[in-house]
């Protein structure tokens, strides 16, 4: 289990090193300068020049690097161009609004695609089978973001159960945070559980082909009990990486979401990082982002090698 | 046997779009180049069938022409995915353990790593929104696709005694894979292929929603989704066609990669 | 106990099984001998009505009075694991992987409601250790893959008496297995079945093993028991023609005149092949595994060497590095005086070596046309393309098919066909050794005896040498002049087949040859 | 004194009594976050349309009519030559941290400004400054190098405010000013809070708090609108909408104008646009009422100049470049490019540009001039078009007041070097006499529209929506600016 470990954590740290070598340069390369744009039409090139000086746009581009490595090791992002406020502040504040909203739907589309694909596979061939696949299939092919706006049309405007967008705080309470998060939620999640639907369901009809089960019935469990006690366990594992990948994507993937509901998440943050040119923040939260897959990556192996026994190989 | 009404069902809404766009390439009832302002946001009638747009151009005209930036996209993000993807799966096969392998898939779970749209949208900063660049910044992303699963149906190939047989007739790990592995896979490629077929359509929408896109005067899905977003409750019909547009597209492409892939799996071939 | 009368299976259409009819008496064992598709496996599932979905299942089943095809799901549930227990042929997948095989043993109990939770563990373990698993050797908290073959079957078969049942159905329960482990597993079954005055249904294609096992034995062809008797008359008797082919294809050995001139053919010395040892903490490894610890071995012109050994001896390994597929660690392979020296061998060397494999269905890529398949070794030999689709042609005709079999696929041979498809593939170069890697222990026994005659023709007329490696003994001493026994990466004992197999001397060999079922002396003329 | 406090206690029960209490807080929508909150330190306007007369003050204002007024200077005398102005401050003005605001920090404020290494966007309006003297704590004399009628106007630029010593340094994240609502809370990219400051120096404004929200996604505006999340919305960015919000009794939809002059500009450096007759052919191209039913679905009045009409002296010369394809093509064959001609043309974000865009591509297709669109961020159209002068033809709005003089500056991106121009310029900078003054920009109105220096469009209106129940939002913007002072809920 050590060595499993280890290996793995060389190669996270490995990732993230070319990672930020592959932003940084990325980002080094793209044209537009952040004090031309926050000084505007009219400004004097003189205070363009007093501002990236004030900013530290001046040095070259090794030094540069380094110094924003460094910072990061230290847990320093930097401080942001446009907002003149350490990167971490910021960021922490956009967490509180993305990571919510990421789990909600990752809760969302797990507890209706489990049951759902669970269902499909037992019935295989059936009439909820074939309507479930149906659903499915509509669900990967809706964009999401022309699904956010009929969801913010009907619910927001017309029956106003929910507000249309903004986030009003973690101060306010929960209560008003999580309608605000509902709709967003609900418009991340259909995707989301359509494919996990699909995979579950595949992935039990596998195991359910399998002797084992076979011999649990032979043992006198009844159809179910041998689905539950047996298939189940064994089919969620690769359910595993699916979820593993789309905590991963929605963290980011929810830029357009964020857009339509305007709410102050990280996705919105690099938006306008890049629009602005405020490198900083968005070299830091890209790099951020890459940390929480490969994080997230690794601990979905950790999860594997917990449940399948046949992981553990230092016993 | 499954029915295959899937395949039926997919193949002819793939068809019917892929026939709308080569079709616009001659004949478009109205031409998407002019405005006429006087007759703009016009629901469905007989002269427009489905309608005009914010410029008085004819929605139906749009949505052909539109099929074609976005099929045009999808197409070659999937191209660029297999021709790099593919080849580098089965290198990594046919080194298994090896070191070409272990960088091949650290490579993919890196570039898994990176949030797609944000890269998409760092790329047409850098290089200026347009067609190209979003079928560049879709692209990178079907590599790992394809190299993962091309590697993955690559490794339970090699295992068999046909492949063994090979290497005893002296062939080398290049032959083999060309001869022997590829073509056992390709059914597993052509279901893959459709999936990120349907996704390329969905991400250009998707980028084009967010004016990374084809730019005009091109129509494309997407930036008639994001341009009829205000106009929703004015004038429905021109965020509803779009829409259905894509969805009905995807749909068609998944069934047609579902019902593909009970018909040429082999396991289900053996059952019957 | 258990009478079955008229049962037949048809699936969407297809006739699996027609009027199936034998009875098990109390304390009974009942075997049932049949080549493979003939429907014996079909008919124990249907008892224990857990035959495959869409399948329409007519006749009576009645055991202990009780018409098990009318009985409710639920009463059947009762049943299955507490009156009626079953294990089956694949021990390596019949487990379920995440759960310890406590658990699973245990649960036999629980799902029955026998006892409580701590009941239910104190009984698998007692069970257990009576199918041979003793707690202090193999924990309850052990994983099905930290055990081995044998050991997978024994936890089966504690599963599947865990209640004490009164009839126990074995669908080809040894068939997986060594012949050494075969011989514990069958012992086990059948002082179970005395001890516990169960009745068992043996379901098996290997004559020897009924014959020491069953008491009365029906045999099966194409979903029909052609003939059922006491076990003793029926071996004497034979009266149906199906049975007398099977007895005499399962005793077959092909009439041969080998000529083995003196030259030596493939010549190995000394061959050390080791892997790395399993790796503990981040750098160290254990010791490496040995898993050929210096063999030697030479085949002469014309002559047929068997290798024989049990599954994990290193008789795959020694092939492997035979064919110069991997690198040795020590020694050396000459072919015909031509070093082998892994893995860029050239052709001149390699165009005299070719290889038959064990399993029909993976040998060919279902994408080729049989005659690009037989034409492959044509890579080491380039040949203008009329020389070789005439040699390709003779090669078919050479193995009995036809030389328009050339332009169909793969999918549309039969097992037999297929093999023979392989070795028209490994003769086209007319290679001076092949080697057969337990090349017939997938056929059947009509389809093997055809396939041993074919390779003694061949021999002969091509003047061939084979390397013979099988964990199949019968078959080894059928075929070959001279036999190596191999044990853990050596060879034990060498010699002419016939002086090993009547008079081994290394004390393994004895071992392995009596483990080898037989049909008792005089049963069969 | 008691019955002062009987009146108001009793107003309060009434208020109470009333179907429910005075509404005191209000929620206005902004496209933009302001990258900071300190005027002096940038450009974008949305900086000013949050702090401008709520949270800072400067020594004048401007008013919703155009007009400037006293602020901290209560009243200011300037010298006969033009040069020296004595500025006389209110007494018992407070920042909002309590510390009183004087003479000091009115140098202070003007010094960093005009100091070499300032950061002020808008250096230009203190280069004419010589010196600054404080003469007691409530005067401050001000001498120019150069007379200059304009000066008083320049100090109500939101980049002029008075800021103190102490807090000037931390403004951009923490503002203190002696305007009438104090900085509360600024939660990025979501909203920012003012509370009303209890000791402002001049009358209470009705509103005891604000919120600024940000929503850029012109369907979010519009739910957040539709779904009363927000209370007005003064520069809303969705014009295609506004016919629902005029058909609900709900909100009530203001339409003024902006300093926003909307050109078509050309680079004039550029060979085929250096030639009179291809310009104006261009110009002849254009269909204004088009574009503006188009792309701003009719706000915005057509203009023939760089002028905001607004004004008193703005002269009408939209005919002389009216709408006529025929002219067009002939100018074209006559400058040598009868079988067409191909111009890139880059946009930046806002609607106008992009959807005005499409529209002016359309029609200069008629006459024979392909356009390359190319959509860009404001920061490549910075680098690209305003610095680096890459482009042929590009559309962008002007929202600064007053600045014809820009085309007085021939390193500006169109590129338009008029010598005769430019003495004009300087001739109006030293013009006192108001008459003189409207004869001469009337001139440069003339000249620059007979040179077509660029496609003049349309002066971009200000569309914003309100609830009814609000009255005191300004109609206009003289400057970008949400002036709450006068706001309230009339129910």
């Amino acid at each position: 289990m050590l060595r499993f470990f280890l290996s793995r954590l060389l190669s996270l740290v490995l990732s993230l090193a070319v990672a930020s070598l592959v932003i940084f340069t990325v980002i080094e390369v793209i044209p537009g300068d952040p004090a031309a744009f926050m000084l505007g039409l009219n400004a004097e090139p003189e205070a363009v020049a007093a501002l990236r000086a004030e900013l530290g746009l001046q040095g070259g581009y090794i030094d540069r690097y380094l110094g924003w490595i460094g910072g990061l090791l230290a847990g320093d992002f930097g401080t942001s161009y446009t907002y003149r406020v350490p990167v971490a502040e910021l960021v922490a504040a956009r967490l509180w609004v993305s990571l919510p909203l990421t789990l909600y739907a990752l809760a969302l589309s797990t507890l209706i695609a489990i049951p759902v694909g669970v269902v499909a596979a037992a019935r295989r061939g059936g009439a909820a089978d074939y309507g479930i696949m149906g659903a499915t299939q509509l669900g990967i092919a809706v964009p999401n973001f022309w699904f956010a706006m009929l969801l913010v049309l009907v619910f927001a405007i017309k029956l106003a159960w929910f507000p249309s967008g903004g986030f009003p705080g973690w101060d306010q309470g929960l209560w008003p945070n999580l309608k605000a998060l509902t709709l967003p939620a609900i418009a991340l999640a259909l995707p989301q559980a359509s494919i996990l639907a699909r995979v579950m369901r595949s992935s039990l009809l596998e195991t359910l082909g399998q002797d084992y089960i076979r011999t649990a019935r032979a043992k006198g469990l009844s159809r179910q009990a041998a689905v539950l006690k047996h298939a189940l366990r064994n089919a969620l594992i690769p359910v595993m990486t699916i979820l593993g990948l789309q905590f991963s994507f929605l963290l980011a993937g929810a830029i357009i979401i964020e857009n339509v509901f305007f709410l102050p998440g990280l996705g919105r943050l690099i938006f306008q990082g890049i629009t602005q040119r405020d490198l900083i923040v968005v070299e830091s939260v890209v790099m951020l982002l890459v940390f929480a897959v490969i994080l997230v990556t690794f601990l979905v192996d950790l999860a594997y090698a917990a449940v399948d026994p046949r992981l553990r190989r230092a016993r | 046997m499954k029915l295959p009404g899937q395949l039926y069902v997919g193949a002819a809404l793939s068809v019917v779009f892929i026939a709308a766009a080569l079709l616009s390439l001659g004949w478009v009832p109205y031409s998407v180049e002019g405005m006429n302002i006087a007759e703009r946001m016009q629901g469905p009638s007989a002269a427009y069938w489905l309608g005009t747009d914010q410029f008085g151009r004819d929605m139906l005209s749009m949505l052909m022409v539109g099929a074609r930036t976005s099929i045009a996209v999808a197409i070659v993000a999937v191209g660029i995915g297999m021709a790099v993807g593919v080849p580098l799966g089965l290198l990594a096969a046919a080194n298994r353990g090896g070191l070409v392998d272990e960088i091949v898939m650290r490579g993919n779970d890196l570039v898994f790593a990176f949030p797609s749209l944000v890269i998409a949208i760092l790329i047409t900063a850098v290089f200026g929104p347009s067609a190209l660049n979003a079928i560049l910044a879709i692209g990178i992303f079907n590599i790992p696709v394809f190299a993962r699963v091309t590697r993955g149906g690559a490794l339970s190939l090699w295992t068999l005694d046909y492949v063994l047989a090979a290497r005893v007739s002296g062939k080398g790990k290049i032959r083999i894979s060309a001869e022997h592995i590829l073509p056992n896979i390709a059914n597993l490629l052509i279901v893959q292929g459709t999936i990120q077929f349907s996704l390329g359509i969905l991400a250009e929408a998707g980028l084009s929603y967010v004016g990374l896109g084809a730019q005009p005067p091109t129509p494309s899905w997407g930036r008639m989704l994001a341009e009829s977003q205000t106009l929703i409750s004015l004038a429905p019909h021109i965020a509803i066609f779009p829409g259905l547009a894509i969805v009905l597209t995807v749909l068609g492409l998944n069934l047609m990669g579902d019902g593909l892939r009970d018909l040429l799996d082999p396991r289900l071939r053996r059952v019957a | 106990m258990l009478s079955v009368e008229g049962l037949s299976l048809s699936i969407r259409g297809a006739p699996v099984l027609s009027e199936v009819s034998f009875e098990v008496r109390p304390g009974e064992v009942f075997g049932l001998v049949g080549e493979s598709g003939s429907g014996k496996s079909m008919t124990a599932l249907s008892v224990m009505r857990l035959e495959p979905r869409g399948a329409e299942v007519t006749g009576r089943v009645v055991f202990e009075g009780r018409e098990l095809l009318r009985e409710p799901e639920r009463r059947m549930n009762a049943l299955r694991g507490r009156e009626v227990g079953m294990i089956f042929q694949e021990p390596m997948t019949a487990l379920n992987p995440v759960q310890t095989i406590g658990a699973q043993v245990a649960e036999t109990l629980l799902v029955h409601g026998a006892t409580d939770r701590a009941g239910a563990r104190a009984a698998a373990e007692a069970r257990l250790a009576r199918v041979g698993l003793p707690p202090e050797r193999c924990p309850l908290s052990r994983y099905p893959h930290e055990l081995s073959g044998g050991q997978r079957q024994r936890v089966c078969i504690a599963m599947a008496v865990a209640l004490r049942p009164k009839l126990l159905i074995a669908d080809e329960p040894t068939t997986a297995l060594d012949v050494t482990t075969q011989a514990q597993i069958l012992d086990l079954v059948r002082g179970l079945v005395a001890e516990e005055g169960m009745s068992l249904m043996l379901i098996t294609h290997d004559l020897a093993v009924v014959s020491g096992m069953a008491d009365r034995v029906a045999v099966m062809k194409d979903g029909r028991i052609v003939e059922q008797d006491a076990t003793e008359r029926l071996f004497r008797g034979r009266s149906h023609p199906y049975t007398e082919k099977l007895f005499s294809d399962s005793a077959h050995v092909p009439d041969r005149e080998p000529h083995i001139r003196r030259a030596p053919v493939l010549e190995v010395v000394g061959l050390v092949r080791e892997y790395p040892g399993p790796r503990k903490g981040l750098i160290a490894r254990h010791a490496a595994v040995r898993a050929v610890d210096g063999v030697d071995l030479t085949v002469h012109a014309g002559e047929s060497v068997g290798l024989v050994g049990e599954s994990g001896c290193g008789k795959s390994t020694l092939t492997r590095a035979i064919l110069g597929l991997e690198g040795l660690q020590g020694g050396a392979v000459r072919l015909e005086g031509a070093p082998v020296v892994a893995p860029h061998v050239g052709p001149e060397v390699r165009r005299r070596m070719q290889v038959v494999f064990q399993d029909p269905y993976g040998s060919f890529n279902p994408r080729h046309r049989v005659d690009r398949l037989v034409a492959e070794p044509f890579h080491l030999e380039p040949v203008p393309e009329a020389e070789r689709r005439d040699r390709v042609a003779e090669a078919l005709e050479a193995v009995g098919l036809k030389a328009g079999d050339g332009a169909r696929f793969i999918h549309e041979f039969s097992g037999g066909q297929r093999q023979r498809i392989a070795i028209a593939r490994a003769i086209v170069i007319r290679p001076s050794l092949v080697i057969l890697d337990e090349a017939v222990s997938a056929l059947d026994v009509s389809i093997r005896a055809r396939i041993l005659d074919l390779l003694a023709a061949l021999q002969g007329r091509f003047r061939l040498s084979y390397l013979f490696i099988s964990h199949d003994l019968s078959v080894v001493r059928a075929i070959t002049d001279r036999v190596l026994v191999m044990k853990a990466g050596r060879i034990v004992e060498e010699g002419a087949t016939a002086a090993v197999f009547d008079g081994p001397e290394h004390p393994y060999t004895k071992e392995l040859i009596a483990a080898v079922p037989r049909v008792p002396e005089g049963w069969v003329a | 004194m008691f019955a002062r406090l009987t009146t108001t206690a009793a107003v309060l029960a009434l208020s109470a009594g009333a179907a429910f209490a005075q509404q005191t807080d209000i929620t206005i929508g902004m496209q933009l976050e302001p990258p900071n909150l300190d005027p002096t330190g940038g450009a974008a306007a949305a900086i000013d349309e949050v702090v401008y007369a709520n949270v800072f003050e400067g020594l004048t204002r401007y008013n919703a009519d155009g007009s400037i007024s006293p602020a901290l200077a209560e009243t200011w005398d300037v010298s006969e030559d033009g040069l020296t102005y004595t500025f006389h401050l209110r007494d018992g003005v407070t920042f909002h941290d309590g510390t009183t605001m004087d003479a000091e920090d009115v140098k202070f404020s003007l010094d960093r400004a005009r100091a070499e290494d300032s950061t002020n966007a808008q250096k230009a309006l203190f280069a004419g400054i010589d010196t600054v003297e404080v003469v007691d704590p409530l005067t401050v004399e001000v001498t120019l190098s150069a007379p200059n009628s304009a000066f008083p106007t320049n100090m109500a630029w939101g980049d002029a405010v008075i800021v103190a010593p102490e807090t000037a340094a931390d403004a951009a994240t923490n503002p203190v000013g002696t305007g009438p609502f104090m900085f509360d809370e600024w939660v990025k990219g979501d909203r920012v809070e003012l509370v009303a400051y209890s000791d402002y120096w001049g009358e209470a404004p009705a509103l005891d708090s604000a919120t600024f929200k940000f929503i850029s996604d012109p369907t979010a505006a519009f739910a957040a609108m539709m779904a009363g999340d927000i209370d007005a919305f003064p520069v809303y960015p969705a014009p295609e909408t506004l016919a629902q919000f005029e058909a609900d009794p709900r909100f009530e939809v203001i339409v003024g104008s902006t300093e926003g002059e909307t050109i078509l500009a050309m680079n004039n450096a550029d060979e085929v646009l250096s030639d009179v007759r291809v310009r104006e052919a261009i110009a002849h191209a254009i269909d204004r009422q088009e574009i503006i039913d188009g792309a701003m679905f009719g706000y915005g009045t057509p203009i023939g100049t760089h002028f905001a009409p607004h004004y008193p002296f703005y002269v009408d010369l939209t005919d002389q470049s009216d709408h006529d394809p025929e002219e067009a093509r002939a100018l074209l064959d006559e400058a040598g490019h009868g079988d067409g001609l191909t111009l890139s043309l880059k946009l930046p974000p806002p609607t106008y540009a992009r959807r005005g865009g499409e529209i002016i591509a359309a029609q200069l297709r008629e006459v024979g001039i392909d356009t390359e669109i190319e959509n860009l961020e404001w920061a490549q159209w910075l680098e690209q078009v305003f610095r680096g002068k890459d482009f042929d033809l590009t559309i962008v709005s002007h929202t600064e007041p007053m600045d014809i003089n820009i085309y007085a500056r021939p390193d500006y991106y169109f590129q338009y070097d008029n010598p005769e121009f430019q003495a004009l310029m300087d001739e109006i900078a030293l013009a006192t006499d108001e008459e003189e003054r409207a004869a001469l920009f009337e001139q440069a109105q003339r000249m620059i529209a007979d040179d077509y220096v660029n496609g003049f469009l349309f002066q971009l209106a200000r569309t914003g929506v309100a609830n009814a129940n609000i009255e005191g939002l300004w109609e206009n913007a003289p400057t970008q600016a949400n002036d709450l002072t006068g706001v309230r809920w009339t129910q």
